[in-house]
């Protein structure tokens, strides 16, 4: 039984929102992620920003694809609709919700294995498709759920759990975000509560493509370069028994930076990942230079985190197309079925 | 030989020559004079520069099959005059454009050189139109030498051009050219020839593709995602064409959307995620796309999201033959995706029922929460049917299954998404986003309950997987019925068929019964299979099966999933990617009776009971 | 109740708790008492938290399917207490970590309390060895309860830890923790015990996916391209773990190349590259992988490419159940992609075969220039199974099939890659780059001549295609004969099964017999089938086809490929996700005998012929 | 019967290379393409180019995927192997390919459907896999042989021969390819044989991943902004016969121009197209500045032909993977098999 319901134990003194509904209103079922996985951290934070923009849950829709990731959505708002559909294929999925009832919010999850590699071209025509939506990837630069496999946004050279090398280098989803045109891209922290949760807002808050990079990382197969000393310290520990069965509990690694500021986070294998936000006379209506940016601090091993790119002027999908303003999912067939007589002088122009 | 309005004319010319057009013209004229045409278009897998051949067989008593053999040849291609010219049938006429003479080695048919080329150089100074117009000096020089009534085709000229009337002058002129030229140098008419007759009155003349498109507009769907491929990518730019003219508010917005989709996985995706969330959604593909979307075939089997997946078939395996027919997806569909996954197939027989299919197929998609794959081919697809108009009722309810909404979930206790409440194993789904606090759940393809839940409980998951195998059988029930004709009560032969063949077919048993052969036929339109087609197997000692693929993949559904014993059904196939003939159905089916002691012994029965 | 060395017992632990290498280390130290262990490891889709159990027939008889009931259950799980307890069987024991103490409400077994988590936590001051080693006391505490021969134990620890030689005093430390607390506590050994025996001295105990593994090195495969998917995962990562240690050239560089691709399409892409190449190449996946890969395997099967593809298969539809075992991608796989496509299925019934299956299906797919898949399963694919050792022949040559080198190019006239030369429908190849000017052919999945060149005739694809359908027939020849094994000559009862549901077979038909029901058994190994199969159809009246699915998909293509009678074969189905015990195999049978009047018509017929 | 055989006629005095052959020897059977097609003109350079090389043709393997441009490998090199695979898939046939034969030259050709849709996931995976090739994307901005659709590499705003507008941005495979860390990235235009060849030797001796993103118009289904003037003409005169299926024979566009300059290219359809050629002081090894050139001319409406970004420095895959330096598929199985001894070692740990 992986299905568990949360107790359904009512504080009566828990804040409410707008809508008079308390955080927990906008939980799941309990997370079946291991404890400490950065994944979890996001959940809340998803559940801070709905809780906090009134956002009446049913209203959203959560799609996503398959992975630890893509598994959270049964871990928040529970009174949306989800789909947890195939590997890689979220986009689509979502792109064809969107098409059907552009009325509701898109949230999509998915996992760097999911969208770097499976999932890429689905992935970079959504983005050129403008599918109003968010697109959140907890990225983690491994394939958790099947047991630690590099996955294509993983660091070069650094080392998996079972020591074989990387060979290649990561693919940095905010920037190929920006190159195909997503309207708002913004990167952040599992840890950084306080940055993610006001990127988030204004991510549900635009209006098209709008694509999050959180670096989320995994307890489990953590795969940053290793760090000797830890690292080492961990292996013989779960090489103790000789698989790679154990997964120690951990605390979920936080991090509390300010603006303009760059602080090396400590990975649960020891390693060390430098985070740089970005700082307010930063412009992020600006593409190229936001690209400048970001491909300068990352040859010099930064993770740029902040609102990287945003653009207000795009139209959406359903703009692009010229949809009806009423859901299509919610037209009454007299609408659309022409009926006898217009059928008839179809048949004229075949006689 | 009679061959008054009973012929095969054929119009061999080169590809984009613009000679499409031209003889779409010239067939709709046949058409408007009364008579049965059915074209077929054989073109490459090429854009310029390649054989195309436009053949058709004209008839009044209603054939609408191939047939072996050519009347009339008008060959315009010089690569492919010599193989044209075999293909003439003693007796007939070779047409072909005499600006460079040469000679056919066949003293048994008609040559009638007519220097197309040239009289165009002198007629037209662009290089373009003088291109262009030789194939319309063609349909002018056929028009006089098969004393066609050359008022409708002007008339149809203008029709035609009706939104660019400059054009339609010099149109008339080229008719005109090649008219004249034949009045004057050859004996007009031939003795193959038309004559006006009623036989096509009130009929129409239209490709599955567009019928079914049509269907789409219909059936209110308003979502399509299609990747290109031939042959039906037709299917989807008629169903754009239709749907965004057809379906404008009032602010001149659309109520639809097509999207072209960056490949197959992601227009059955984009299809699926719209039929989950209410919308009427559909995908249209051949057979490599059936095979990238055969994943989420799966997801949609197991997830119970309706959708409505055209395959156009065409010639496989693999690229196969592109621009050639075939129903050779059949176990590929039936079964598509890994597991215990199973398909419900409709199988429209000409384009009157591609519309009735595509328009029934959402109602289906939406009552069953399934994918319903409709299996057209290229044949039905691609080339012009003359069929009865297309058909309306008014008072049609589309029947969208078993949605709750809001108020409906009101009054509901609990919501179980997959809970068999009826006792028709389909259960209730409900839309995204239609009431604040009940009826929200999680569509998933790993295992779940019927609850929605994820479950790793195997006996859950089975329960699961029995009902789902319980809405197939009650999807058997719900599938159109297939069409059974009887020759004679008494006959112990049987024939079964499906699809494009159907014209074939009637011909072909038509033969055979002139041969003292009774066959029972029946036509089969649905998978899953209902129980008529046991009973007609029953019924019958040995029965033919025709289809259009290598490995009689109808045949091993039908020994599968009908319980039919193997040594009852014979198959007659055929697989080079043309559309069958009366005379292979019916020869292979003579030549098994004649050979084969079984069905010998199967025809004394029936000859001992009539 | 013969409890000596004949009993289950069931560790019921948390996923990523560290328990699944103590109780591999507790079943190995089983076999090297002489004793069949066939642990079955239930474990969740999910890393940490989750429920998980080992399940461990112990039989000197040599069992090994699984059993119903649980005579010993460890109880480490406080989450799964209550479920865990209702397995064990009456007279049975549980074990719990009674740190925690706490009720059981079953009277008739026997509850032993060790409170393990308290010892640790005495023991150990880092968390993470607390939480670690209290896995290794419970097997400290069953060596003494089973009377395990506690050298045999710690010789294992010794060898496991060779070279990480400051592990093995901890580890042997948290063994005796267990043991002595129990020795001290109740009473050793209980009834339920060991007793060492020499029934698997000599062979070894191995998981099919690295004995497939194995033999994909031993067969000289060169290039291995995958994606992660549970449960085939671990066979791409032991092909690389062996090869890349077995295959250094002297420079240190590695004579093979293994590649994760980014998913499956491209998985079998660069298998596909790679054998058109000349190298031996392989993938491996489940499920959701082949469906994706299907029309890539129609490229490979129509332009005869060589390639080996394992199918580890897991429960389906869809997504599914990652963690379970299932046979059911028989009929995906046999016709997988769309047109007329057949695919060679290998079907290896245990570990060992799976080596050898791995080995030849390189020589099969180079002799008949088409992919392979060999369809193994979770349970096959990721438990460890006591098995014959594998065995290598040095003298076996690797069959790279027809490849003309470039001195056999010299003497032929004209290469043609698709002719039949030698009348047995496979053609000839040659490889990139063999000869500066002959040789050299066009790939294509497009309609093609036997000299590879692209064709729109029909006819000509038509006949190539003929061949392909000979080709399967050759195919058919080569294949891997079925396990026949005879319960009596006469009997009129057969029984069909497959791959891993072997063991449960051969103890139901024990079974049987012992009630008087003798049936003869047919293990299929191959598709295309062979003669025997329909040999052996007919040799019986009624014949049950175990299998793991829902829809009877092997029996679907006996049916259809095999030509045996529907109303022949009774299903006996399974697809709860479990490997099958022979108590469900049993009463099956035994009930269908009892019940149906045409089955116990054939068995009167095989009494009256006994 | 679409295989023709191109006439054997020999003309003694053709020049000959130092392998002895005449351009004739690289060719392959005559072209099904419509006349005057650019991709007939890349056929033509790769002739030019192999001839000029003195490559022996059977050390070329020829890989497309599906479409026009797939169907050329057909009309060059008559004496190398060529593989015809699946619609976007070539990337990973070529990719398993080179790594059974390092020893070879491997030439894989694309469209632009064929890469930037369906194939969008493989080729930025093969890119960043290092896969010693050329990937030459034959790019018409349109689906050739399926009649039209718009490609992904379409101009936004463009319109098709049906008169309907493309709604999407373009996707710039040469930016993509610098941004996923191809080696070797040019760009060119199919009717400039003068900078088409160079760039093409170029690539052929390059180690690693070198793309040639080749502007190829498609004399068919040219969709470029509409010019009133002459599109209107020849839609006229197509639509006299109501359907499209009529293909005017064209000339080759061709264009001549230096270094530096920026120049219009009149397409078939009477609209134009702007290209610019690199200057000879543009650094190609640069390639923060090489994005950021493209995509400032980008924004003016340019397209930026030439040596766009060269890196000498990366090793290729089979260096990364440390493979054996002998092709693995001529490795003897002796060298393969670890035989009867090794396998009875490998039971004991088993045992
Ligand atoms: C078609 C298909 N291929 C492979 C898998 C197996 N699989 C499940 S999750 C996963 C990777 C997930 O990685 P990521 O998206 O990074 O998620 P994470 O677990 O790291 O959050 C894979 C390969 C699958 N379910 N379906
Ligand atoms: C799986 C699959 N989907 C669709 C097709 C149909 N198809 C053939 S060529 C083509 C597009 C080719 O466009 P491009 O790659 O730009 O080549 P071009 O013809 O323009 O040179 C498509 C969609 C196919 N063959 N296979
Ligand atoms: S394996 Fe990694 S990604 Fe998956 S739940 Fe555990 S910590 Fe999170
Ligand atoms: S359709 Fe376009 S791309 Fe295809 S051959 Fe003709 S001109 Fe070239
Ligand atoms: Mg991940
Ligand atoms: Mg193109």
């Amino acid at each position: 039984m992986t299905y568990i319901k949360k107790p359904a134990i009512r504080h009566p003194g828990l804040r409410q929102n707008n809508l008079g509904l308390t955080r927990r209103d906008y939980e799941g079922v309990l997370s079946t992620l291991c404890a400490g996985c950065g994944h979890d951290s996001i959940s809340a934070a998803i559940i801070e920003t709905c809780f906090e923009l009134d956002l009446p849950a049913n209203r959203i829709a959560k799609l996503s694809g398959i992975g630890c990731s893509s598994k959270t959505p049964n871990y928040f708002l529970d009174r949306a609709h989800g789909f947890n559909g195939v590997h890689g294929r979220m986009p689509s999925v979502a792109t064809g919700a969107n098409i059907a009832n552009r009325d509701l919010i898109y949230l999509g999850i998915s996992g760097d294995g999911d969208t770097a590699s499976i999932g890429l071209g689905q992935f970079s025509h959504a983005i050129r498709r403008r599918v109003n939506m968010i697109y959140i990837v907890e990225n983690n630069g491994t394939y958790g759920l099947t047991k630690g496999q590099f996955s294509a946004t993983n660091d070069r050279d650094s080392k998996s759990k079972k020591g074989e090398d990387n060979l290649f280098d990561s693919i940095d989803l905010a920037m190929l975000g920006i190159q195909l045109g997503a309207g708002f891209v913004g990167r952040s922290f599992s840890g950084d509560k306080d940055q993610l949760v006001p990127l988030m807002k204004a991510a549900m808050r635009y209006n098209g493509f709008a694509l999050l990079d959180i670096i989320s990382p995994c307890v489990t197969f953590n795969n940053h370069a290793a760090s000797t000393k830890s690292y080492d310290y961990i292996r013989d520990h779960s090489e103790a028994v000789d698989k790679l069965d154990f997964v120690p509990e951990r605390e979920e690694i936080t991090a509390d930076y300010e603006e303009g500021q760059t602080i090396y986070v400590k990975m649960h294998d020891g390693s060390m990942m430098q985070l740089h936000k970005l700082s307010q006379d930063y412009d992020p209506r600006d593409a190229d230079a936001a690209l400048a940016t970001l491909r300068k601090r990352f040859t010099s091993g930064q993770v740029v985190t902040g609102l990287l790119y945003i653009d207000d002027r795009k139209q959406d999908l359903h703009e692009l197309m010229k949809t009806t303003k009423t859901p299509l999912n919610a037209l009454h067939m007299d609408e659309l079925c022409p009926g006898r007589a217009k059928l008839d002088e179809i048949n004229k122009e075949f006689a | 030989m009679k061959r008054i309005n009973e012929f095969v004319i054929k119009l061999a010319t080169v590809n984009g020559s613009g000679s499409a057009s031209a003889n779409t013209l010239f067939a709709k004229a046949l058409f408007r004079l009364g008579l049965y045409v059915s074209p077929k278009n054989i073109f490459p897998s090429n854009i310029q520069g390649l054989p195309t051949w436009y053949e058709v067989r004209v008839s009044q008593a209603g054939h609408m099959a191939r047939r072996e053999g050519v009347d009339i040849m008008v060959a315009m291609n010089p690569q492919t005059y010599a193989e044209d010219a075999t293909e003439v049938l003693p007796g007939g006429y070779l047409i072909y454009d005499s600006s460079l003479i040469r000679s056919f080695e066949r003293d048994d048919i008609e040559v009638l050189p007519i220097p197309i080329a040239q009289m165009c150089a002198k007629e037209y100074k662009d290089l373009r139109e003088r291109q262009l117009f030789k194939n319309i000096v063609y349909v002018g020089a056929l028009t006089a030498l098969l004393d066609m009534d050359y008022d409708i085709v002007t008339q149809l000229v203008e029709e035609r051009f009706k939104r660019k009337p400059k054009l339609i002058k010099p149109n008339l002129k080229a008719l005109e050219i090649g008219r004249k030229y034949v009045l004057e140098t050859f004996q007009c008419p031939l003795p193959v020839k038309v004559r006006p007759c009623e036989g096509t009155h009130g009929k129409i003349i239209m490709t599955g593709n567009e019928a079914a498109a049509l269907g789409c507009v219909w059936a209110g769907a308003t979502v399509a995602s299609w990747y290109p491929i031939t042959p039906s990518t037709s299917l989807a730019e008629a169903f754009e064409k239709y749907s965004s003219k057809l379906r404008l508010d009032e602010e001149g917005r659309r109520r639809v959307a097509v999207v072209q989709a960056e490949d197959e996985l992601a227009a059955i995706g984009i299809a699926i995620g719209a039929g989950w969330n209410g919308a009427r959604a559909f995908t249209a593909t051949s057979g490599p796309g059936v095979s990238l979307m055969s994943e989420f075939l799966g997801l949609a089997y197991f997830a119970e999201v309706p959708l409505v997946l055209f395959n156009v078939q065409r010639g496989g395996p693999s690229t196969g033959m592109p621009t050639r027919t075939q129903q050779s997806d059949i176990i590929c569909c039936a079964y598509a995706s890994h597991g215990d996954t199973r398909q419900v197939l409709l199988i429209p027989g000409d384009p009157h029922e591609c519309f009735d299919f595509a328009a029934q197929a959402f109602d289906l998609a939406e009552r069953l929460q399934t994918p319903i794959i409709v299996m057209s081919d290229l044949d039905l697809g691609m080339n012009d049917w003359v069929i009865d108009p297309l058909i309306w009722d008014d008072t049609h309810k589309h029947d969208r299954g078993k949605v709750l909404d809001a108020e409906a979930l009101e009054e509901i206790e609990q919501f179980g998404r997959y809970l068999d409440v009826d006792g028709d194993a389909i259960p209730y789904r409900t839309i995204p986003g239609t009431h604040p606090t009940k009826g929200a759940y999680f569509s998933r393809g790993s295992s779940h309950d019927a609850y929605a839940r994820y479950t790793e409980n195997g006996e859950l998951n089975a329960a699961n997987l029995d009902r789902l195998a319980r809405k197939f059988e009650t999807a058997a029930k719900m599938m159109p019925r297939p069409v059974i004709k009887r020759a004679s009560k008494a006959s112990k032969l049987g024939l079964i068929n499906f699809g494009s063949t159907e014209p074939a077919v009637r011909e072909a048993v038509g033969l055979l019964k002139r041969d003292g052969y009774k066959l029972n036929t029946m036509r089969l339109r649905a998978f899953p299979f209902g129980k008529d087609i046991a009973a007609f197997a029953a019924e019958h000692e040995r029965i033919f099966v025709v289809e259009m693929n290598r490995d009689a993949q109808m045949r091993t559904l039908l020994i599968a999933e009908a319980g039919i014993p193997a040594e009852k059904l014979i198959p007659v196939l055929s697989y080079d990617g043309m559309p069958m003939t009366a005379r292979q159905i019916a020869a292979k089916v003579q030549g098994t009776i004649e050979s084969d002691k079984s069905v010998a012994q199967a025809l004394r029965l029936s000859a001992a009971a009539m």
